[in-house]
């Protein structure tokens, strides 16, 4: 809980994702965002976490029927919550908002939205052009020394998704243009946990990709994705996390690869900024892909300078392609 | 002269409002075989309880051997060398004979860490060996026959090293061979020094095996005597506190078309084994027809498949001369059929119902009760109240739960609801059962009312006597299937006794077929 | 009491309902929350202990139970938004009591009034959406098109309910593994639909489109018709001869087969009529609570059997319980905004008073001991 | 008959798994082809360990339903113990290097109350002497299992183990006070199973909330994995059974242990008699009391296990937000419990089917069929169903659920 009601200018209220915070991912982005305004605006905030679909509409009106203190703004992190917010908006007109992850047509809302097809097309692209050469890493994982490595006699990578909805099919659909784009002949293995909570089953999943042949996952999955990395670390295969730089907190840094950022927290960040100076963008949708650096590929902490510079450069010259508009990423996988 | 092997004096037991036991003196010789007789509730199985360990007298002592003894639990009973045979038996059904034998003395190897089947199995069949059984030592208790089941109980405490066995009711569920069989074993046992004490209600079995009998009444020892000095009727005197009289008057009565019948019924239990084999029976209006037999041999088969809770393998069934064999539960009480279950806690009751919902059980849309599905209680409450009055049932609320009531009131409730329904056809099993003499009376009575009424009465009892005095025609049930239909008053106890047996001797006098008149 | 004074039919049916146990129950589960209460008290004291927080209440105490049960409890009456959410989950929760409650009393443990509302959600959304354009407009037609949606929510989670009732009468299958199963499948194949055909375009979650706006309520007419609802099966079991039947069926079978019950048509019967009040409150959940059905439904049907047995099964008990978890639920949103303390804690106070109000015997026994001093 | 019928049942699935393997083998270009691919050592390893928190539970829970107590907690029990080894794990182990001691003592404190909870309950015995027999002896065995565990593996991965036994017996005092609660005081056990749950699926989450200040939980270091030498280098079940993490070890242990107590041992005969007519073992002079709370420490024990070794076995952190990261496998595992008809191999050979289907369907996932995946997820469930539709009821014990009272009044 952060200081609520202490004598701030501005107070935030943030209602966060179903998975709650300590997801290491999502959650933990946006608040990593409301905490730097904390410290660079002074500004005073504070958490709630769903935990159940019904509730986000609660939270959001608890928020904004709250006289003590009076919000200045209301975070709600996830499309999730859009529903709740279109019928909150208009029951409380005078309120902000701001919306992550969907759009909201209503004058009282700031949407923000990714394009988390054009970041996933490029760990996907990453993860082609890796799966096809020779490519190792010497690490630890579980606290014994491990080579962590590509396979490139076989052409396959996978992809793990936390619950089948539209928008993790974005996140599906980037990665498997992504990797096309670098060798078509690559097939990329994908499936669904049915859970965001379940480790267990993420790593059984991950590890059946891995067992036929994958050499590098890339998860959209929550809490499930951790079971991803430790499949990785246990067979000394690659991963590719996914929201925030993934490597920075896992155990299991060393298969981290690289992570698919997505910057909520400067989505955050700049709407509590706007707020505080009186610039909020109320009815707009901004919507952050490669170009305003919404969403990026991050290099894990443990393999910086171990990519081949032509990965790095070709991975330039997609980024630039997408920004140009040459390459039109889906947001639906073709099936 | 030895110390006798069981002395208890002045036993005492007080349950919350019941003086089960009341300063009960009992003195039991060593190697012999003593009989404890006594109405139901009398006291036997709560004497005999306190011996075993299971019950602490409110007070008494119990001396075995010579020495005084207090016993916390039956495990400090068999250790002085006694052991019982329970009424209900204490066997688990789907484990072995070995397995039941040893249970809680298993023979072990390997440090404790196994039970050594080997050497159990050997033991359980010494034993069976040395005192004449003949059981199978791998069967499962569940697929026995209730004779072989007993003589499991016995080697049970035979094999903890009883020296003095009580037995609770045992020949109570046996045909009269095995009763025969189980006197042997008696001999058998006393031949080995061993002290058995067994309760009856059957007057002439205790005369048979026991050298002496003790008589229960109220809890109190009314005496004991040797079996040589004495003959029945004293015995039932003793008992009972009164000259007993075994007859009731009974009005011949035109009988009519047949009512009930039953035409080459075959009906499974529930393990799936033919209960009842080819049955034919015809009840005739005004017409009681009794059906005697050991329990088990596939009565309560027959009757639940006549009254609709059970479907017949195959043959036919008809009330009032319609076909009846696929007709629901429901059609047949709709259709006049009433029903005096065997088993009044399970069926005849629902235990957590008060009186009142218990008296529309079966008759809940009974336009009487109910119009539209709407049931109106007061009506119901005001038949409660009109049984409890007339059959006498204790306490006279019908607003008490039917748990709160007396085995013998709940008994007397079921009948008073079931005759009250005004019935075409009656289907009575062990209607007086645990029911107290004065009551027993009126039930015969009410009976006997129905049958002058036309109602066609199907009448299951192992009482004797009770079959025989209401019944116009009686039917022997053995292993499944009718062995004879005989005329009651005429058929003797010992050719009873041996239709119940399977046999059939060829004097046994024949009952006139009175079905099938005009009306 | 006595019954006679009461005019017939009341008189008769209250006899019936308020026994000498039934009063003893109630003292029991009233004994059960306070004593779950008052040991929610202490795991909250001793949680605080290994809280981080600015300002404990005394020594190393920071979470404060008083404050706790104050919000818990009272929040509803000084904050209309949480009296709002307390209508809305106190409403909900009559449904899926009641319908769990239904069929315990017939003697079925069905685990499976969660799915059952979720497909009568789904049902009631996708119909409300399907008829609204064809409805005439204005409050009449938004009536007209809830009244059809219930009734399609209450006819699938009646329909999914026969399929377990209908394994159990024919198939023998054990009912607790069937609706433990069919509550995964249900969610499951609702998803799919609504995925594959009915997906509100241009959302990331998987929802359905918002129901007519008129077809929407308010808690106070949901909290109208669960109370109108739980009359009506009060009076349907024990008024009438199916209930009868019903209860019969639950407490004794044996029993009620010598009554003449059809045992297998009675399962797949109160099954049904379980799923449909399943249903029914899933109906009114998309139309009061969310204006469309959204993959994620909350765990109503689990909270359903949580009230059934605080109320003993007994439907005017519900009445009751429904409410007092409604509010706690409410009411933990304001401990976690307003303490700081998490609202997990809810989850284990209501686990404590499910576990004593299964136990009587111990409360028999400090009765015993406090009451009359000394035993037998 | 059942035994039969369920007997050809498995018989039928395992010749139709056959039968896809082999038209897999010979045209492995067709769907079946597909599948057989699908259906390797790497499959059968993962279907194993899918299997283990299910089939522990569904092991705790014969024990106590076949002496008399239903226990339908077991969910609860698996959350209790999978977090609470992450909790000790993280604790003993946290941010600032390995702190052994704290964990061994914490261990021995609850073993000791544990101990003074079962003298004080009357398990132990009645004389003084017995009692401390028993109750010292049960304490020494833990501190010497925790002494070898330190000595063998060297004092971190120690302190992983540590918290595992921690959370073992912390999953076994909670299931002890549900025998409190069931036994002593006669509640329904149905009823205080579900209050188990209850208060297990609020607790964790609370608890982590209250440590983390979020309902998950830091990562911790798992036991990692036990290889054989040889053994593993066997080709197909090598990589199988001989490298594998050690609750999977645990597990192809405690099955057939299980068997063998039930079958063979003296308490085996008490259990199965207690559940099936306690009278009967009361009348031959042993104490349906003890027999029933030991077998339903054993359900909390084996749950423990099964909680532990899915959090600190394998993934390396609690997952407590919405149905917790056990996820329902309790509840899977009594239904494993009934699908087996109570027998241990019937159990395991049910949570093994089980996570072989859940295994199966997320590989049929992978091989991109039209089927949409939320309908693939349905497989496991809809199997079950089915074969219990086919198969029928089981044999619950004659007296399972019901009170058993020793004593008069
Ligand atoms: N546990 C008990 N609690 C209260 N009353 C009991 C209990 N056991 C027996 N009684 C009562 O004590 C009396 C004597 O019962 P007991 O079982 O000894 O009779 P019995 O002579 O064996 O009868 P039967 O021939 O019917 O077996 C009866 O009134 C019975 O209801
Ligand atoms: N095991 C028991 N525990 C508690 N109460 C009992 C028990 N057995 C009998 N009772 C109670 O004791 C009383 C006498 O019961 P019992 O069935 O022995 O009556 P009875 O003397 O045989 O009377 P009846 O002749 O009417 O059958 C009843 O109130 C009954 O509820
Ligand atoms: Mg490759
Ligand atoms: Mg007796």
């Amino acid at each position: 809980l952060g200081g609520g009601g202490s004598g701030a200018e501005t107070n935030v209220g943030m209602v966060y994702a179903l998975g709650g915070l300590g997801d290491e991912a999502f959650n933990d982005m946006a608040h990593a965002g409301i905490q730097r305004a904390e410290e660079e605006l002074g500004i005073a905030y504070d958490n709630t976490e769903p935990t159940g679909q019904s509730e986000f509409g609660t939270f959001q009106s608890q928020f904004a029927s709250s006289t003590d203190p009076n919000y200045d703004l209301i975070g709600c992190i996830g499309f999730a919550q859009r529903s709740a917010l279109q019928e909150n908006a208009s029951e409380y007109p005078d309120q902000n908002f701001m919306l992550v992850d969907a759009e909201l047509d209503a004058d009282n809302v700031a949407s923000y939205t990714f394009r988390e097809h054009e970041g996933s097309f490029q760990v996907g692209h990453l993860a082609g052009l890796l799966s096809t050469r020779e490519f190792s890493h010497e690490g630890t994982y579980s606290g014994t020394e491990k080579t962590f490595s590509s396979n490139p006699d076989e052409k396959v990578v996978g992809f793990v998704g936390g619950k089948e909805n539209p928008l993790i099919k974005k996140f599906e659909a980037g990665f498997i243009a992504g990797v096309e784009h670098a060798d078509s002949e690559i097939e990329v293995r994908t499936a669904y946990a049915g859970s965001w909570n379940d480790p267990g089953r993420g790593q059984e999943i991950a590890g059946s990709m891995y067992d036929e042949g994958a050499d590098i996952v890339y998860h959209a999955a929550g809490a499930t994705g951790g079971g991803v990395f430790n499949a990785a670390g246990e067979r000394g295969r690659l991963a590719i996390g996914v929201d925030s730089d993934q490597s920075l907190s896992s155990d299991a840094s060393h298969t981290i690869v690289a992570s698919m950022v997505k910057h909520v927290d400067t989505a955050v960040f700049n709407a509590v900024q706007n707020v505080v100076n009186d610039e909020f963008q109320g009815g707009s949708t901004i919507a952050l892909g490669l170009d305003d650096e919404g969403v990026e590929p991050v290099i894990g902490t443990e393999y910086e300078g171990e990519i081949p510079q032509d990965v790095l450069d070709a991975l330039d010259s997609s980024r630039q392609a997408i920004q140009d508009g040459e390459i039109d990423v889906p947001t639906e996988p073709e099936n | 002269m030895s110390a006798p092997a069981v002395d208890l004096r002045r036993i005492t037991k007080q349950f919350p409002g019941v003086l089960a036991n009341d300063e009960v003196d009992l003195t039991v010789e060593r190697g012999s075989v003593h009989a404890l007789l006594g109405e139901n509730g009398a006291g036997k199985t709560t004497l005999m309880n306190v011996l075993y360990g299971l019950y602490k007298p409110t007070s008494g002592t119990v001396v075995v051997d010579g020495e005084e003894r207090t016993f916390d639990s039956p495990r400090d009973a068999i250790d002085a060398g006694i052991g019982m045979i329970h009424q209900h038996f204490m066997l688990v059904e789907p484990m072995t004979v070995t397995q039941n034998v040893v249970l809680g003395d298993e023979p072990r190897k390997w440090a404790g860490l196994a039970v050594d089947r080997e050497a159990a199995r050997e033991a359980v069949a010494e034993l069976a060996d040395r005192y004449g059984f003949d059981v199978d030592p791998e069967a499962t208790v569940g697929d026995l026959s209730v004779g072989e089941r007993q003589r499991i109980e016995i080697l049970k405490a035979l094999y903890r090293g009883a020296d003095i066995l009580i037995l609770d009711e045992p020949t109570a569920v046996l045909t009269p061979q095995e009763v025969e069989e189980l006197f042997d074993v008696f001999d058998e046992l006393t031949a080995a020094g061993k002290t058995i004490i067994f309760i009856s209600h059957k007057l002439r079995e205790a005369i048979a095996a026991a050298d002496e009998v003790t008589v229960l009444r109220d809890g109190r020892n009314v005496g004991t005597v040797e079996t040589d000095a004495v003959d029945d009727t004293e015995l039932a005197e003793m008992m009972v506190g009164r000259e007993v009289l075994f007859d009731t008057e009974k009005s011949p009565v035109e009988a009519g078309s047949i009512g009930l019948a039953a035409r080459d019924l075959v009906v499974e239990d529930d393990r799936g084994v033919r209960a009842v084999d080819g049955v034919d029976i015809e009840v005739a209006e005004g017409e009681v027809f009794g059906i005697a037999g050991v329990d088990g041999n596939g009565q309560s088969e027959l009757v639940e498949a006549i009254t609709g809770l059970r479907t017949p393998a195959s043959g036919q069934i008809s009330l009032d001369g319609e076909d009846v064999t696929d007709a629901s539960r429901r059609h047949r009480i709709e259709s006049g059929m009433a029903y005096v279950p065997e088993d009044r806690q399970a069926r005849g009751l629902v235990m957590s119902y008060d009186l009142t919902e218990n008296g529309l059980l079966g008759s809940q849309r009974a336009p009487q009760f109910a119009d539209g599905g709407r049931i109106r209680w007061d009506d119901a409450e005001a038949h409660a109240d009109s049984i409890v009055e007339e059959y006498d049932v204790r306490p006279a609320d019908a607003n008490a739960e039917a748990r709160s009531l007396s085995g013998g009131n709940q008994q007397k409730f079921i009948v008073g609801r079931e005759f009250a329904r005004d019935p075409e056809a009656v289907v009575a099993s062990h209607p007086t059962r645990g029911v107290d003499v004065g009551s027993v009376e009126f039930i015969h009575d009410r009976l006997l009312d129905l049958r002058e009424d036309g109602a066609a009465v199907l009448l299951v009892s192992s009482k004797l006597d009770e079959v025989r005095s209401l019944s116009d025609r009686l039917g022997v049930m053995h292993d499944g299937e009718l062995v004879d239909v005989v005329d009651p008053a005429a058929v003797t106890e010992e050719q009873l006794g041996l239709l119940m047996a399977g046999e059939r001797p060829d004097d046994v006098p024949r009952a006139t077929v009175r079905a099938g008149g005009e009306r | 009491m006595n019954p006679d004074r009461l005019p017939d039919p009341i008189a008769g049916l209250l006899g019936r309902l308020v026994d000498a146990s039934a009063g003893e129950r109630l003292l029991v589960s009233v004994a059960a929350l306070v004593t779950a209460i008052l040991l929610g008290g202490v795991v909250t004291l001793v949680a605080g202990v290994f809280a981080e927080c600015a300002t404990p209440i005394v020594g190393p105490f920071c979470y404060n139970p008083l404050a706790v049960y104050r919000y818990l409890f009272l929040a509803p009456l000084f904050d209309s938004f949480v009296l709002q959410e307390t209508l809305k989950n106190s409403a909900l929760l009559l449904f899926t009591g009641l319908a769990v409650a239904v069929s315990f009393r017939a003697g079925l443990f069905n685990i499976g009034t969660q799915g059952q509302l979720v497909l009568g959600a789904l049902a009631a959304a996708l119909v409300a959406v399907w008829v609204g354009p064809a409805a005439p407009s204005g409050p009449v037609g938004g009536a007209l098109i809830a009244v059809v949606a219930m009734v399609a929510g209450a006819v699938v989670g009646g329909l999914y309910a026969a399929i377990p009732g209908a394994l159990k009468a024919y198939a023998d299958a054990n009912e607790v593994i069937t609706t433990i199963m069919l509550n995964f499948v249900a969610s499951d194949v609702a998803f799919f639909l609504v995925s594959a055909y009915f997906q509100k375009p241009g959302s990331g979650s998987v929802e359905t489109r918002d129901v007519p706006a008129a077809a929407r309520f308010g808690p106070e007419i949901a909290l109208v018709m669960a109370i109108a609802l739980t009359l009506l099966i009060t009076y349907l079991l024990w008024g009438t001869a199916f209930g009868y039947d019903l209860r019969t069926a639950g407490i004794q079978p044996d029993a009620a087969d010598y009554a003449g019950v059809d045992a297998e048509r009675m399962v797949v019967t109160s099954m049904t009529l379980s799923g449909m009040i399943g249903g029914l409150g899933g109906a009114v959940w998309v139309l009061m609570s969310v204006g469309r059905w959204v993959n994620g439904v909350p765990s109503l049907g689990f909270d359903g059997i949580t009230v059934s047995v605080l109320a003993s099964n007994n439907p005017l008990g519900v009445l009751f319980a429904g409410p007092l978890f409604g509010t706690m639920q409410a009411g933990s949103l304001s401990i976690d905004f307003q303490l700081g303390v998490p609202r997990q804690l809810v989850g284990v106070i209501r686990g404590l008073v499910i576990l004593l109000v299964a136990m009587p015997e111990f409360f028999r026994t400090l009765g015993v001991r406090w009451g009359m001093g000394g035993g037998r | 008959m059942n035994a039969i019928k369920r007997l050809a049942l498995l018989a039928v699935s395992t010749l139709a798994v056959g039968a896809v393997v082999l038209v897999g083998q010979l045209f492995p270009n067709t769907p079946a082809g597909e599948l057989a691919n699908v259906l390797d050592a790497g499959y059968a390893a993962s279907a194993l360990r899918l299997a283990v928190p299910i089939a522990f539970a569904a092991l705790g829970g014969i024990f106590a339903e076949r002496s008399g107590v239903i226990n339908i907690g077991l969910e609860g029990l698996l959350i209790v113990g999978a977090f609470t080894g992450v909790a000790v794990a993280h604790w003993t182990i946290g941010e600032g290097g390995v702190s052994l001691g704290p964990g061994v003592v914490l261990l021995l404190v609850i073993a000791v109350l544990l101990a003074v909870a079962g003298a004080m309950l009357g398990l132990l015995g009645d004389s003084l002497r017995e009692i401390a027999v028993r109750g010292g002896g049960g304490v020494l065995a833990v501190a010497v299992l925790a002494g070898l565990t330190v000595a063998l593996v060297g004092p971190t991965l120690a302190a992983t183990w540590i918290a595992f036994y921690v959370a073992v017996l912390v999953s076994g005092a909670f299931s002890l006070l549900f025998a409190v609660v069931t036994i002593e005081y006669r509640a329904d056990q149905v009823i205080a199973g579900l209050a188990v749950w209850l208060i297990a699926l609020g607790a964790a989450p609370f608890a982590s909330n209250v440590i983390w200040g979020s309902v998950n939980s830091p990562g911790v270091d798992t036991l990692g994995t036990w290889t054989v030498p040889l053994l593993s280098e066997l080709p197909a079940v090598g990589s199988v059974l001989f490298d594998a993490e050690p609750v999977v070890y645990f597990l192809l242990i405690a099955t057939p242990l299980s068997w063998y107590v039930l079958t063979q041992t003296s308490f085996g005969y008490w259990v199965r008699a207690s559940g099936e007519n306690p009278k009967a073992l009361d009348t031959a002079g042993v104490d349906v009391r003890r027999v029933r709370y030991a077998a339903v420490l054993i359900s909390g024990v084996f749950s423990g296990i099964g909680g532990a070794g899915l959090s600190l076995g394998r993934v390396g952190n609690f997952v407590g937000s919405g149905t917790t990261m056990v996820d329902g496998r309790g509840w899977i595992g009594i239904t494993a419990m009934l699908f087996g008809n109570y027998n241990p191999f019937g159990a395991f050979g049910a949570s093994l089917l089980f996570a072989a289907l859940d295994a199966l369907q997320f590989r049929l996932q992978q091989l991109n069929y039209a089927i949409p995946d939320s309908l693939i997820q349905t497989v496991p469930y809809i199997t079950v169903i089915v074969v219990l539709a086919l198969v029928g009821r089981t044999r619950t014990p004659d007296a399972a659920g019901e009170h058993y009272d020793a004593d008069e009044d």
